[in-house]
């Protein structure tokens, strides 16, 4: 067995295969079908300071090689999380990441300061990259200036690993990854979905009650491997690769361009077992290649 | 841990019920866990260019001696085309058992059930696992016209079958709502399940409700994961915004938010 | 029959079925498959000043729904244009555009006093969004000052009908459509290709020569719907919808959200006789609604 | 117009000649132009998520009377895989007939036909269509071992076929490049054809260009169009950049930038 330990900042993974926030719901859903504790870590369901409804169904839609969601950070907000879900979950032994929205700075810091305190919570993941709410959101991950005052004062409140989601839905996601570098992030993960929008031609209606939704899957990923390659090359802390994840080959893909760890996310729908089967893949390539530590493809991509 | 699964399923029979219904029956290597009316597989269409997500269908029925599970398919869209297109021999990856089951009836309960379109398998089931004598059980089937409906005479011995089609070519001519069932003997009831096109079950509900008989319906909300993770399949409840993959897609009318 | 007629400023076009640039190379490829007088218009492959050799080999990659190109431009320039191809094609019976690229203001406006003198061209398709060059391309068309330069100065060199092209590889795009129709543009056409990525996760190696190309196909398609969606309502010149098209109701899609016209592009390389499919599509699709002009379902999305 | 078609086909026989290699034998409903050895077909395999483009191959045979085209698969990556598990019965779409053939050797001449790999099918085809007398074609076909190699037998009609394997299974054991045909008597022949690995066709290449002698190779550059739009299937040439899908797969040597 290979070594697929990784390190994403104070974050010690026991491989470099995570779920992705919104994908996996609260953990224990996936661990319905396994062990969750075979996992390098779990980024939990988007969490608000206070009960969001969502959006209005229908808020999916097939696309090709992808699909679209209108979810709309729907979740029972982060005091429900502490009294009932987390005392559940704490004890997984694989880290368990906090999905950290919010509509204005305050509520951000807001729930960073309660996951603050739970002690089996090891880091945050600060979305501001959700294309599927009104206010907040995507707003602040598509300009330098609004990535960076989250950042900032997310910073403050919070002690663990921060690692702050980016969007794709940008000119220069690099720009936007040093800038949030620039203010104590000690790790990116991109990428969130790209907006897209699906018509029914027959009705004349979108497919989505929000009109626009986020795309993710397979037909995003050779667009987040370049996200990944430039922000990887752009900035010194680690990052974390997202979208479009399927099998062994894309995860390494990620990894080689310079991702440390990567998240599976609609994967998780046509199969929860994937991640399983990448762990299980990505220790093959180490050792067909001799390789003692996937530390030795991250970045390894020849030129 | 184990609750769920996903497994490869073997494809033993696929049986044309009739233009645009089809019996597919699968064979199971491992040991079928306990599955009940109303609960549902996702299985994986991975036939084509277009489709990407898995498609949820109803358990039609469960033969636990040689691990069989079989589903009916109509067809509606690119999905369920490709899958009635599926040969004996080949193979598709479930997920099962997903969803909550219909309230199985008490003892000396007489209940109605009635179904529409896809929403047919789920309530020959139920009337099979019912477990209440045949005279205890009234089946309502609806269709547009005698050339939509499948052979269900194996089931009679389960209950009384009945039909209404919209062009009257057999039974009682017009809606499921029109049967002198509902129409008439609503109350005699201790439960009424439908299973169907929401416009049916909204009316079969509606009726139930009136005449204040315990009424429950199976949703068929689009799904992307079928098991509770992606929070896309919500239905407005009493309760808030429940998953129909998880919470579902069994409702009791009450807790629905239809206008009825 | 119902009337599939549409106008892009002064271009009438038969139906609102056109073929994209770059794709279908200079029409007469796809005249050996059949007449192109059947087509809405044709957009000629990429032309520069002189004689582009383009990229190096490895230039394509396969993706799920998709594909990646890094071709570069290779053309033999304008001069060669039109002294052997535009005779051979000049009097197909259905307007030809062309294509103009540069590295430079001054090159954009190099080849497009040249084709101002072709009688039998009717439109440019300024294309400020080509991902696969070094200089120029898209580094215009990612900024409102760079689409403005470019714009202001082509429009004063040409005097029929100016369409630019735009990148989604932005922020926001309207604003850039706006930039445009703000110096002159008498149209809109997007999307052009997202700049994506593709490795070879057993050589270690990237896919393409030029490590990062463009991604086209269905996979972009929900993207791109979104961004004709928003430019249709930000501009009121005629928009373009491009990205994706496949079949009919995808066509239909791009009309109901905005688009005049349409250009397929990738979709010819799986089969040539997508676009007459569609055409033919379209009039059935009226004809069921019972619609005698295809401007009635042009911006019909019911929201 | 009409020069190039997209059609269907029907898959009429898809017989296993080894473990990797499949011949699939394809009828048409519309009567086929005429196909020279070293032209080929895009095939649409759109049976996987996967798979987008479509996938060329050289044609193997043509059969005018009956308005069948058959094709030799060898199994590289998924679509070649998918596209060998076809069924008799099923259809294809193709574009053809593309690309520029081999140059039909002279009435006198004497050739020599170097395939291997996915190579073979248009070298048998050359060695059928050349209309030479047997004993004027020589077929060398190199292999790794002799389970890679199918049979042959009902060409050596068309000419003298001989084997090269790595570990010596069969035949000449080694590289083509070590055959007695080619080591020794290349400067024998009129015109050498080759195509195969690229490594394989940059040694026969280089063994004829050292010869002095006319030789031509069939490259399998990757493509999208494979009608000539997309400008992904370039080679270097000393006329520029040319698509190997229009101006060739077949080239002479001569022309190519090959350090040979
Ligand atoms: C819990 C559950 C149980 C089900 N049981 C059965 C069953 O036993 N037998 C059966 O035949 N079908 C059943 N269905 C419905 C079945 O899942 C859909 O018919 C199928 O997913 C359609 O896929 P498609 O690719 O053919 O349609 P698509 O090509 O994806 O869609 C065609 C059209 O149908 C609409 N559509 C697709 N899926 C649904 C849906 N679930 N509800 C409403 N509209 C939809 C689309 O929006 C589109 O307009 C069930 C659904 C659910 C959620
Ligand atoms: C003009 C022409 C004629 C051909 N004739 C034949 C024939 O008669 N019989 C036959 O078996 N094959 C032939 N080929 C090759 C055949 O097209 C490829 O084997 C096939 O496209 C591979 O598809 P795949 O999906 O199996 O591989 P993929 O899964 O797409 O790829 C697997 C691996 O092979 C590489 N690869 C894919 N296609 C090619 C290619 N064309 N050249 C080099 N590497 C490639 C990929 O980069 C990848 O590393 C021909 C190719 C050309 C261009
Ligand atoms: C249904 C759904 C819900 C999601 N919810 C969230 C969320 O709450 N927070 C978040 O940061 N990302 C969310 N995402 C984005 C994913 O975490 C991931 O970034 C994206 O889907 C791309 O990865 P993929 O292609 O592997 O799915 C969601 C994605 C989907 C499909
Ligand atoms: C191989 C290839 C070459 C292209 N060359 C050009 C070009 O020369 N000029 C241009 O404006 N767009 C070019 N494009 C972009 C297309 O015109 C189109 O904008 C894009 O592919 C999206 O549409 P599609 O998904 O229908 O292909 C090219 C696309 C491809 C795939
Ligand atoms: S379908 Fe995903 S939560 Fe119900
Ligand atoms: S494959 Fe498109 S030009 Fe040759």
């Amino acid at each position: 067995m290979a070594d697929l330990g990784v390190k994403i900042h104070e974050l010690q993974l026991k491989n470099p295969v995570m779920l992705a926030s919104g994908t996996c719901g609260f953990a224990e859903e996936i661990n319905d079908f396994y062990d969750v504790s075979q996992l390098g870590g779990i980024f939990l369901k988007g969490t608000t300071p206070r009960n969001r409804d969502g959006n209005l169904y229908p808020r999916m839609a097939e696309t090709p090689s992808g699909m679209l969601n209108a979810v709309g950070l729907q979740n029972k907000g982060i005091d429900f999380f502490i009294e009932n879900i987390y005392p559940r979950i704490k004890d997984y032994n694989t880290p368990l990441i906090v999905n950290v929205n919010g509509s204005t700075v305050e509520e951000y810091i807001e729930v960073t300061e309660k996951v603050n305190e739970l002690d089996k919570i090891p880091a945050i993941e600060l979305n501001i990259s959700c294309p599927n709410v009104k206010e907040g959101g995507m707003a602040f991950g598509v300009t330098c200036p609004g990535a960076e005052a989250v950042t900032r004062e997310v910073r403050k409140a919070y002690k663990k690993t921060l690692i702050v989601k980016l969007s794709p839905n940008v000119t220069d996601v690099s720009e936007i990854a040093r800038a949030v570098e620039g203010q104590g992030a000690d790790s990116v993960s991109l990428v969130n979905t790209f907006v897209g929008m699906a018509i029914d031609a027959e009705t004349r209606r979108p497919l989505l009650s929000t009109v626009t939704g986020g795309l993710s899957g397979p037909a995003i990923k050779p667009i987040a491997l370049r996200m990944v390659w430039q922000v990887a090359k752009a900035v010194k802390i680690p990052v974390i690769g997202i979208g479009g994840i399927m099998n062994t080959a894309d995860a390494i893909e990620f990894l080689l361009a310079g991702a440390s760890a990567v998240q599976v996310g609609t994967a998780l729908f046509k199969d929860p077992l994937i991640p399983l089967q990448i762990i299980k893949g990505i220790n093959e390539y180490l050792e067909k290649y001799k390789m003692e530590s996937v530390k030795q493809i991250i970045g390894g991509l020849q030129m | 841990m184990g609750k769920k699964l996903v497994s490869d399923f073997l494809v033993t029979e696929n049986i044309a019920l009739n233009k645009t219904n089809f019996l597919i029956r699968l064979a199971s290597d491992i040991k079928l866990p306990s599955i009940s009316p109303g609960q549902f597989v996702n299985i994986d269409i991975n036939k084509s260019n277009e489709i990407f997500l898995r498609r949820p269908f109803s358990v039609f029925e469960v033969d636990y001696t040689n691990n069989l599970l079989s589903i009916i398919v109509k067809i509606l869209g690119r999905g369920s085309k490709k899958l009635t297109e599926i040969q004996p021999g080949e193979k598709l990856s479930l997920i099962y058992p997903l969803g909550k089951h219909f309230t199985i009836p008490d003892k000396k309960d007489k209940i109605l059930a009635v179904g529409g379109g896809s929403g047919l398998a789920p309530m020959l089931f139920l009337a099979r696992e019912s477990g209440l004598p045949p005279e205890n059980v009234d089946i309502v089937i609806g269709a547009r016209s005698v050339a939509d409906l499948v052979d269900v005479d194996s089931y009679r011995k389960y209950g009384n079958i009945q039909f209404t089609t919209e062009d009257g070519s057999t039974g009682t001519k017009g809606f499921v709502t029109d049967h002198h069932l509902l129409k008439n003997e609503m109350g005699k009831y201790d439960k009424v399940y439908a299973c169907g096109p929401d416009a049916m079950m909204k009316a079969v509900s509606s009726m139930a409700k009136k005449a204040g008989v315990f009424c429950e319906v199976s949703l068929e909300n689009l799904m992307a994961c079928g098991f509770g993770v992606c929070l896309c399949c919500i239905e407005p409840t009493v309760k808030g915004n429940l998953c129909v993959c998880t919470e579902g897609p069994v409702f009791n009318i009450n807790d629905l938010k239809w206008q009825i």
